[in-house]
């Protein structure tokens, strides 16, 4: 997928793309034009992106070649054990979770699960739990606290859904008393949005000790086409709605609700998915480094003050 | 077996009537004889559709005559991303309402007495833009139950609401976690919480403090749920039947522990609290 | 409903009655005659009941007309406020369970439903509870250990329900999950067994510091019938297979696995409400007089040597 | 996603065959040679059944060689409740049983280790009266929590069982809270317990330790499931589906974390120990 304001530097990636064919043999006389290419390209990357409008970061926050939890847990642990199941109702395949080793840390993750493709977005449902994702991401925290191991969470989603059977089963008590449990939970929790911070299906596992973002990722109380519908009975003011809701890295940090902003490589988390990772990969060592020497007491002290301060 | 003690008294009637005769019931349509329809608490004699009550009409059929005492008045709407869209900043739309409504904020909290017994009370209201979670309810509701906890009363929340307040953005939803910081902390220090859920509760609001209570209770046909009626039915192509996210329907679903008629309410609301008090 | 072996002694109810119905005149000149019919049924019924054959005792625990829940929460409570839902899925009408005052005590009552006749026992599923059922009992277990105060089990049930859906919403977890809550919650448990213990669905909701039944009441890995039919292929041998499970309030007691035997009026709970109840509210308020002064670490203590030593 | 790890090795081969040539699965008939079937640690190489093993069988191809120390083994049945039938003394029964299976409960327990790392393992063997859990077994199981406990070490329960042993009537039963105690103890103290669920595990078993692990593991196809099919018909009045109550119908409900081949147990389970052991 190529994003209108993206269409320079795919040009230069289609240039360098030809350029690399043509350079078959291994004596690539092509080399130093490349290279000055991928300058440029890098160049225009870094300024095409400092300057994005928020409902132009809301399309990079989208795009479907974003790394997802998938890919970050490919990149960065030696180990993934996922569990399933919340043991009550149901396996929800739009949440992920199990256990991790990150580096020297044993982890319990959860998170959204977004697919590649259409096939996997259906079966994973876009990203949207279901009150047993809700169910089962609180499973593995308590499987967390009972091990004194901390909670990582990736954020990426639309929303919780909004179905006539995700209501029947409590969507709304699901995601309540997560915030409640997460809230006092007996372990260091560090919650990652890495695409899109869908409302109360966003929150609700992603109450943390510390909240890190990518970059280009979103956060917000409502969707932009949703806030522009009810604004101006009118979708397509979407951008507008965007730019009102403050929404970006940027802003969600500048107004005390994130920690730090992870840096994406020139032209966005899907260009380079190494880098990104690596990226987020290093904040959230140092942040857990951080935590585990915390003693619980005084960690879960610190949450409370922290949420109690938005917005007083 | 429902519930059941020794003596019911009758919930005195609201203030009487002032201009109007005549009130249409904004279910059923019928019309209802002003006086009768304050007489029952504004629920409707024909059709028992609970309408919305301000938060000082609740309070006055719910706490013991002059015995509520205000916390926080003064804390109001703030405006944390100077939201504006084309036509108004939420700014001038909040001074607006609240000189309309006479509120400063969604809810009023405090502490009163419910037959003699000392709670705490937050009671929203929904005339204030939707009841809706704004920065300035989340710290009122949030202060209410610290209040609680410090003084090991029990705790009562009335919601009303359409949700979070989009005018104040992410801080808005971050009001759901920080409210149920506070009823987390009364879980755990063994501080009674009622939620009373009555029409409509949806939205941030149902899916945070409303939902997490001791006991959730709610009015008769009382709108519930998290989902509004249209983005789903947008989301499944297909219309919803009747009854559907009605309080009725939650209980059926094991999210309601009892349905209660408004003018049972006091009544009920202190056959808990004499339970817990007398431990 | 007439068991075959009470036929001697409903010839004498009848006969008091056909005395008491000429007798209408308050100067009742049938007095003494009654009276004397009065004394000769405690002497019968009192006969019979002492030689009761296992089997019969079931049919005696099976009696429709035996005291249900309902019964004793309305003989001996002050105040019940019940309580619905498990906040998950439902709310299981084969489970009751709230708020309770019995004389100086506030407890939290769970117990199965049974109904007063075939309509209400389609309604209450015969007692039977879902998964949904034990859940709905743990939620108000969970709220007692909150508040501290006892809990009291009523159990009457033929078992846990066999249906489809109760497997798929995970039956076994259910029970398996309270058996594991019951074992460390922090608040005394007070259990009766007040009709049928059916195994696997009674003890879900079975796990006490005390456990009490009623003279007539039976508990049972499995039920005569299908004891019978395992071991002879034929239902029809229940009767043999009652005496070898050894399943009255007398085997168990002496088999260590209950406190203490709950008299009940001559000729059964269901000849005499009143009485029942009162013995029962008795032998309670005895109980819950001990345990609520007993401290929390001890009891929870004593709780698990107490079921670690059956069968040692 | 499933578990992955840098490295697996091949799980050790059964003993060779002794007598017998040909094996008939007894799911999908097919005739497998013996060599094969053993050395497909008796999975149908055919259909995947996975055969069920004997407890002895279990630990050869689950610990590291010679590491297996017995607790209890003195343990035995004992006649609670003096059953009998009209045909033989559940006494009598047992004592037949213990002969021929050369074991004296249904389960053996102690202390072992799975690649270097030392844990508590119960293994239930499905000859002993179906795996039932007698007064005999629900004590290993229990002793067997209490050493892991103690010990720190983590605690793995291969569950094979029918449920309760009806023989030993209220006792029996009374083994489904007593074994849940000292799962329950696992978990406060934070020491990881595993479940591990094999072909078949019903009843009271399914309804106790077995579904309560931290995590649930089944092998692929195995039967679980509280009441029997049979029963579940006769109240239904119907049939049920293919793949009702297995390994796979308990994924998708939200009961199993993962389903592991057999012959892929023995590395999960040191990933799993693994990812423990380093704290
Ligand atoms: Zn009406
Ligand atoms: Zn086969």
């Amino acid at each position: 997928m190529e994003l209108d304001f993206e269409k320079p530097l795919v040009e230069i990636e289609k240039k360098i793309g030809e350029l690399e064919k043509s350079a078959q043999a291994p004596d690539a006389q092509f080399g130093p034009e490349i290279a000055e290419l991928e300058r440029k390209k890098t160049e225009l990357a870094k300024e095409i992106y400092a300057k994005l409008t928020p409902w132009q970061i809301v399309q990079v926050a989208r795009h479907p070649d974003r790394p997802l939890m998938v890919d970050y847990l490919g990149g960065m642990c030696s180990q993934f054990i996922e569990l399933h199941g919340d043991r009550c109702f149901g396996d929800d395949p739009g949440v992920l979770g199990g256990l991790a080793t990150f580096g020297d840390y044993r982890v319990v993750v959860i998170g959204h699960r977004k697919g590649k493709n259409v096939e996997e977005n259906v079966k994973f449902n876009f990203g949207m739990a279901n009150p047993e994702g809700y169910r089962k991401a609180l499973r593995l925290m308590r499987l967390a606290e009972k091990y004194r191991l901390p909670v990582v969470s990736f954020i990426d989603t639309p929303g919780a859904y909004p179905g006539p059977e995700a209501e029947a089963r409590g969507q709304a008590e699901a995601i309540a008393r997560n915030l409640t449990e997460m809230s006092l939970l007996q372990t260091p929790i560090v919650v990652v949005v890495t695409g899109e911070g869908g409302s109360g299906g966003a929150i609700g596992i992603g109450v943390g000790d510390v909240v890190l973002m990518l970059a280009n990722s979103i956060y917000s109380v409502i969707s932009p086409e949703g806030c522009a519908s009810i604004l101006w009975r009118d979708g397509a003011k979407a951008p507008e709605a965007a730019a009102a809701l403050r929404l970006t890295a940027r802003d969600l940090l500048e107004l005390d609700v994130v920690d730090e902003v992870i840096p994406e490589p020139p032209g966005g988390a899907h260009r380079n998915h190494e880098e990104t990772i690596s990226a987020t990969q290093k904040s959230l060592l140092k942040h857990l480094k951080k935590l585990v020497h915390a003693s619980t007491k005084k960690l879960v002290a610190a949450r409370y003050e922290k949420y109690s301060r938005i917005g007083r | 077996m429902g519930w059941f003690t020794k003596s019911k008294k009758p919930v005195e009637a609201l203030p009487p009537p002032e201009e109007e005769l005549w009130i249409v019931c904004s279910s059923c349509k019928a019309h209802i004889f002003k006086q009768e329809w304050d007489k029952n608490l504004q629920v409707c004699p024909k059709c028992n559709f609970h309408e919305k009550l301000t938060c000082y009409e609740r309070i006055h059929i719910t706490l013991d005559e002059k015995t509520f005492r205000e916390f926080n008045a003064e804390i109001s709407t703030s405006d944390p991303i100077q939201f504006s869209d084309a036509a108004e900043a939420y700014k001038d739309k909040a001074e607006a309402t609240k000189t309309k409504v006479g509120l400063k904020e969604s809810v009023v909290t405090g502490s009163g007495k419910i037959k003699d017994i000392t709670v705490t009370v937050a009671v929203m209201d929904f005339r204030f833009l939707g009841g809706s979670l704004g920065s300035g309810a989340g710290e009122k509701i949030l202060l209410a139950a610290d209040y609680a906890l410090r003084h090991s009363r029990p705790y009562i929340v009335f919601s009303a609401s359409g949700g979070a307040r989009m005018h104040e953005g992410i801080i808005s939803l971050m009001q759901m976690p920080k409210t149920c910081a506070g009823i987390a902390r009364l879980h755990r220090a063994g501080i009674p919480y009622i939620s009373v859920l009555t029409h409509p509760t949806t939205g941030g609001v149902s899916a945070s403090y409303a939902m997490v209570g001791d006991l959730n209770i709610a009015e008769p046909g009382a709108l519930i749920g998290f989902a509004g009626r249209r983005v789903i039915e947008q989301t499944i192509k297909q219309e919803l039947p009747n009854g559907f996210q009605t309080a009725e329907y939650l209980l059926e679903h094991g999210f309601v522990d009892q349905i209660v008629h408004r003018k049972d309410m006091k009544d009920f609301l202190a056959s808990v609290l004499r339970y817990w008090q007398r431990r």
